[in-house]
């Protein structure tokens, strides 16, 4: 119900309260701040870093969210089905086999067309 | 325990008896019980700390922290929360500053969120929502979310690698974590938290606790695997890899946003200790007697109490075992792991678990566990030995 | 001096054939894992390794050069400050350069005690390199582990030569001083300590899957690579050559000993890793053949006071833990050398880091790196 | 219930900011950031719905999955530090027509069919609700779907991959 959710919504807003609490007060009042140039370059390793670090940039494993985002979408639909699966018995059990079954011939296509490789 | 639940009626009530507007008790309820939940929070990831310290320790046939506070160093936490506290906070010039400084509020906060819905005793639960595990697993995704804002804006190029990292991970352990936790939920026919630990209030053959873990041990296997990925603990730790990329993605942070990122990532242990300890352990179920001159409910309150503690608190110690044990693993050999063994592994779970279900027989659930068990072993047994590569042959 | 970096150029990947940005990554030289102040220079692909220029010298102190203005004697505590993880072998290379341009006999006993050091000496070298490459791939107990064996050996040589680190135990023409008397004991029972603690390694490293799926196939360095750059050492035995300095052309006593040379042919971290762990237990039987044999009698041949080896030039070289160390000695008759070269192990073995780790992962950057084993005070000099 | 129209009114307003955010702002990654609290900001609207399920499936996938999707997106296709993106382009008069011709028509939808703040009756919970339905009326539909999410990555999988 939406009352209990108020409290889902409280304790993030004072999980969030907290972080500024302790960052941008309690700390801010007793830590020193002599910021210098050398001091706020990025860290690379004690050289100038080369370039900036935000470049395009080659993500191998794309592919895997995109698997990902079609099982993550199945699991969705796993849960109510996991929920009142005993009350609806084998015909749910069966359509939910179907269901998944189609979705492991993704699997396995996906498996075989190597996208589950790191390439 | 039902003694808050009267308790919070009663307040309520006297408070309407002097014509106060409901609002205001609400709100004095929900900050004390955040409040408790916060300080819960920074004890145990103190204790949790010191704990990891002292387990590495002794892992390693040393003492760890000896000297602040006196015995075994139990302050040492504390001396570095306040070390921490008084560090210089530096934000790197070139950093995008307002996702810097969202990243760590977005980490912890969805990890104070996920404290919503902990069974800690019976019927001492904030709340018990009737999506609860969901909720639980689609919270804890808003950390990864806040570790890859912390990485990228960080502007560093270990901290990219760190981020990207995350979310590789992330998306590659969510699907053999949910699954796995589906095989409770089918046996159970619930989500909320509460009514799962509720149903393992039985016994299996009249002997075994009726704890999950017994017919879904593969799933529970599987699920402590992924939750080990999903807090970034060894043998999963690439997103933060110290060898490596150096920190990952927290190398720019320092002072207290580094410390939220420090006390978040121990809260979230909890948190999937939480999970494991409510979904298989049976939450805090545990042998208890009634205590002379306390109400049995809340006797057995305490007790629940105490034993969710204590499960949790093993499994945290487990996974610090492995922590001060295992190498780190790399990152294609993990996306590998996770998509080519857990995944069908959770699959075949699921399977059994609805056939042995429909089939309607408790004992066959046990059956089944054994079965894939079996199957899982057989399967690793059989799998091709460690590839010899040849010489001259470049991978 | 070098080239200037194209940044944020759009290239076609080599290995993909995709046009992507090169992203260049500084990796050391104040990075955990890279053993000290090396710094590589890391051209990536994503999380991959296209090429990696290792830059040296942050810690160059000119040691040949200091070495051409001070006596023969005077330049054996330097020696030691070349492979700080191995001072002994430095000191043994060195002396043994010396006494051969003298052609210089030295007492029996010496030469015992010569080699029962520099073995003690490479299983301490070998534990701190296990160490700190669990330590790369995230193991951190073995690295306590490690150390704590360590330390029983540096205990040894601290009573022997009063130091735990920088010996400068070795003397042209022999040893300073005879072993203390508790000495023979005490190397008995830390041998004895240490031999159950192998299968302990073993346990953590060797036998768990995760740390051999980390280090197979890794870092190839096939034989013809190896050759041409000239490694040497474990390295070396590690694609399947049968080379040590202490069998193929031995020194000191070492013929007299029996010891297996390990050798592993998968050219990868593997066979390396393996190779070191098992040179560890063959020193071990080394020291226990010394001690058994060790003959009484003097340590130091009759030397004269300044020492003046005649004109010439010799190239000795001799098998530190991390390869062939070579001293080329350049003599014309005064008490200090006209040239004075080092080569050093590390330097030429580290050389070859490119070519292994091209295709690689970042992950494996630090295995690699790990196995080369490389310490940065005989690398710069 | 004032408050949970204020409450909606708070949500919405933050869903409409950080939506704005996502189209108006210059920095693309950013843009993806204020994304995932546009994203959290729907969910709690589906949870003022009594939709709760909902919001968490709208976590759990749309923050947990589809923003690294697109992270991973612009990683591949465009140098996010340098480059700004282009908020307005040739389009943006006809996109403008779109945009108020669909808020028109949602307000004349909302005002005269339905009857504002109200939905469907209200469920104890909608998980085991959505089950039932799923797996008994809606079994043809519900099949579809696995076939169209098989569909879905079969073609993800072709495309990304040329060979």
């Amino acid at each position: 119900m939406a009352a209990d959710y108020a409290y889902v919504g409280f304790f993030l807003v004072v999980g969030v309260l907290f972080v500024i609490l302790n960052i941008e007060i309690l700390s801010r009042i007793i830590r020193p701040h002599n910021p210098n140039p050398q001091k706020l370059t990025t860290y690379e390793c004690g050289e100038e870093p080369i370039g900036i670090g935000w470049i395009r940039f080659h993500v191998r494993y794309y592919l895997y969210a995109l698997v990902y985002i079609v099982f993550a979408v199945e699991t969705v639909f796993l849960f109510p089905w996991a929920i009142v699966f005993r009350e609806l018995g084998l015909f749910a059990f069966l359509e939910m086999m179907v269901f998944i079954g189609i979705l492991l011939v993704g699997l396995a296509y996906a498996w075989k067309k190597g996208a589950l490789e790191w390439a | 325990m039902m003694i808050f639940a009267t308790l919070v009626e009663r307040f309520y009530a006297a408070l309407a008896a002097w014509g106060i507007p409901w609002i205001v008790p609400t709100l004095v309820v929900m900050v004390i019980v955040v409040s408790v939940v916060l300080a819960y929070i920074s004890v145990a990831a103190m204790f949790m700390i010191w704990w990891e310290r002292k387990i590495s320790a002794h892992i390693q046939v040393r003492y760890g922290p000896m000297r602040v506070g006196g015995w075994h160093g139990w302050a040492q936490s504390i001396a570095d929360g306040i070390k921490l506290l008084l560090k210089e906070d530096l934000i790197p010039t070139g950093a995008d500053k307002v996702v810097f400084v969202l990243a760590p509020m977005v980490v912890f906060g969805a990890t104070v969120a996920a404290y919503v819905t902990i069974p800690w005793a019976p019927g001492l639960i904030v709340r018990d929502l009737n999506i609860g595990i969901l909720y639980m697993v689609s919270i804890s995704s808003l950390v990864v979310v806040g570790i890859i804002m912390a990485g990228w804006s960080s502007n560093n190029k270990y901290a990219t690698l760190g981020a990207l990292r995350s979310a590789a991970q992330a998306v590659s352990y969510e699907v053999p974590l949910v699954l796995s936790l589906l095989g409770p939920v089918m046996i159970a026919g619930t989500m909320s938290m509460g009514k799962l630990v509720e149903a393992q209030s039985g016994r299996w053959f009249g002997v075994l606790p009726g704890w999950f873990v017994f017919p879904q041990i593969v799933a529970f296997l599987t699920y402590f695997t992924c939750a080990l990925a999903e807090c970034n603990r060894l043998p999963f730790d690439i997103p933060e890899a110290e060898s490596e990329l150096v920190a990952g993605f927290h190398v720019e942070y320092s002072g207290m946003r580094f410390a939220m990122f420090f006390l978040a990532e121990y809260a979230n242990m909890f948190v999937v200790s939480a999970i494991a300890t409510t979904l298989f352990l049976g939450g805090w179920h545990g042998p208890w007697i009634p205590l002379p001159g306390l109400p049995r409910e809340v006797a057995h309150g305490l007790f629940g109490l105490v034993w969710f503690q204590v499960k949790c608190y093993f499994l945290i110690f487990v996974m610090m075992w492995l922590r001060w044990t295992l190498a780190r693993l790399r990152v294609d050999q993990l996306m590998g792991f996770a998509w080519k063994v857990l995944l069908p592994i959770s699959f075949a779970n699921l399977i059994v678990t609805g056939l042995v279900l429909i089939l309607g027989k408790h004992a066959l659930l046990y059956v089944g566990g054994i079965a894939i068990l079996l199957l899982v072993a057989i399967l690793l047994a059989a799998r091709p030995a460690a590839r010899t590569v040849r010489v001259g042959e470049r991978t | 001096m070098e080239k200037p970096i194209p940044i944020g150029t759009t290239v076609v990947m080599e290995r993909t054939g995709e046009t992507m940005e090169e992203m260049y990554v500084n990796m050391g030289p104040q990075h955990p894992s890279t053993h000290g102040v090396l710094r590589l220079m890391l051209k990536l692909d994503g999380e991959y390794i296209i090429d990696c220029i290792p830059y040296i010298g942050y810690l160059h102190r000119c040691h040949e050069k200091i070495g051409e203005n001070r006596n023969y004697t005077q330049i054996i505590p330097y020696t030691d400050r070349l492979d700080y993880l191995a001072s002994m072998s430095m000191n043994f290379g060195y002396v043994l350069a010396v006494e051969r341009l003298m052609g210089q006999k030295i007492p029996e006993r010496a030469e015992y005690m010569r080699v029962i050091l520099a073995e003690l000496q490479r299983i301490a070298s070998h534990l701190i390199w296990l160490g700190t490459f669990g330590l790369d791939l995230g193991n951190f107990t073995i690295f306590m582990y490690c150390f704590r064996e360590r330390e029983m050996v540096l205990d040894l040589f601290e009573s022997v030569t009063g130091q735990r680190l920088n010996y400068s135990f070795y003397r042209i023409g022999g040893m300073p001083m005879d072993f203390p008397d508790t000495f023979l004991t005490d190397c008995q029972a830390f041998l004895a300590w240490f031999k159950p603690r192998l299968p302990e390694y073993d346990a953590i490293m060797t036998d768990n899957i995760l740390f051999q799926k980390r280090v197979q196939g890794v870092g190839i360095s096939p034989p013809q690579v190896a050759v041409e750059y000239g490694l040497s050492g474990p390295m070396l035995r590690a694609c399947g050559i049968k080379w040590d300095l202490r069998r193929n052309e031995p020194y000191s006593i070492y013929d007299r000993f029996e010891f297996d040379i390990p050798v592993f042919d998968t050219c990868d971290v593997w066979a390396r890793y393996m190779v070191r762990r098992r040179e560890m237990e063959e020193s071990v039987k080394i020291v226990e053949q010394a001690l058994a044999q060790l003959p009484p009698g003097e340590v130091m041949a009759k030397m004269p006071k300044t020492i003046k080896p005649p004109a010439g030039q010799i190239y000795s070289r001799a098998e530190s833990p991390r390869g062939e160390i070579g001293f080329y000695i350049v003599s014309d008759g005064s008490p200090k050398p006209y040239r004075y070269k080092v080569r050093s192990p590390a330097y030429v073995n580290l050389s070859a880091l490119p070519e292994m780790l091209k295709g690689c992962l970042v992950a494996d950057c630090v295995a690699v790196l790990g196995s080369v084993d490389i310490v940065l005070g005989e690398v710069d000099r | 219930m004032t408050l949970k129209l204020g409450i909606f009114y708070f949500l919405a307003a933050f869903t409409v900011w950080a939506s704005a955010v996502v189209v108006l702002g210059k920095n693309i990654v950013r843009s993806a950031v204020a994304l995932i609290f546009g994203f959290c900001g729907m969910a709690a609207l589906y949870v003022l719905l009594d939709a709760e399920f909902l919001a968490a499936v709208q976590v759990l996938i749309y923050v947990g999955g589809i923003t690294i999707l697109l992270l991973f997106a612009i990683m591949l296709t465009s140098r996010i530090g340098s480059t700004t993106a282009r908020v307005v382009n040739d389009q943006v008069i006809l996109s403008a027509i779109a945009a108020i011709g669909l808020l028109v028509g949602l307000i004349y939808a909302s005002t005269s069919g339905i009857p504002a703040m109200s939905g469907p009756p209200r469920l104890p919970e909608t998980a085991p609700f959505l089950g039932r339905a799923l797996l008994t009326t809606y079994a043809l539909p519900f099949e579809a779907v696995s076939v169209l999410l098989l569909a879905a990555m079969v073609g993800a999988i072709v495309l990304a991959r040329k060979d």
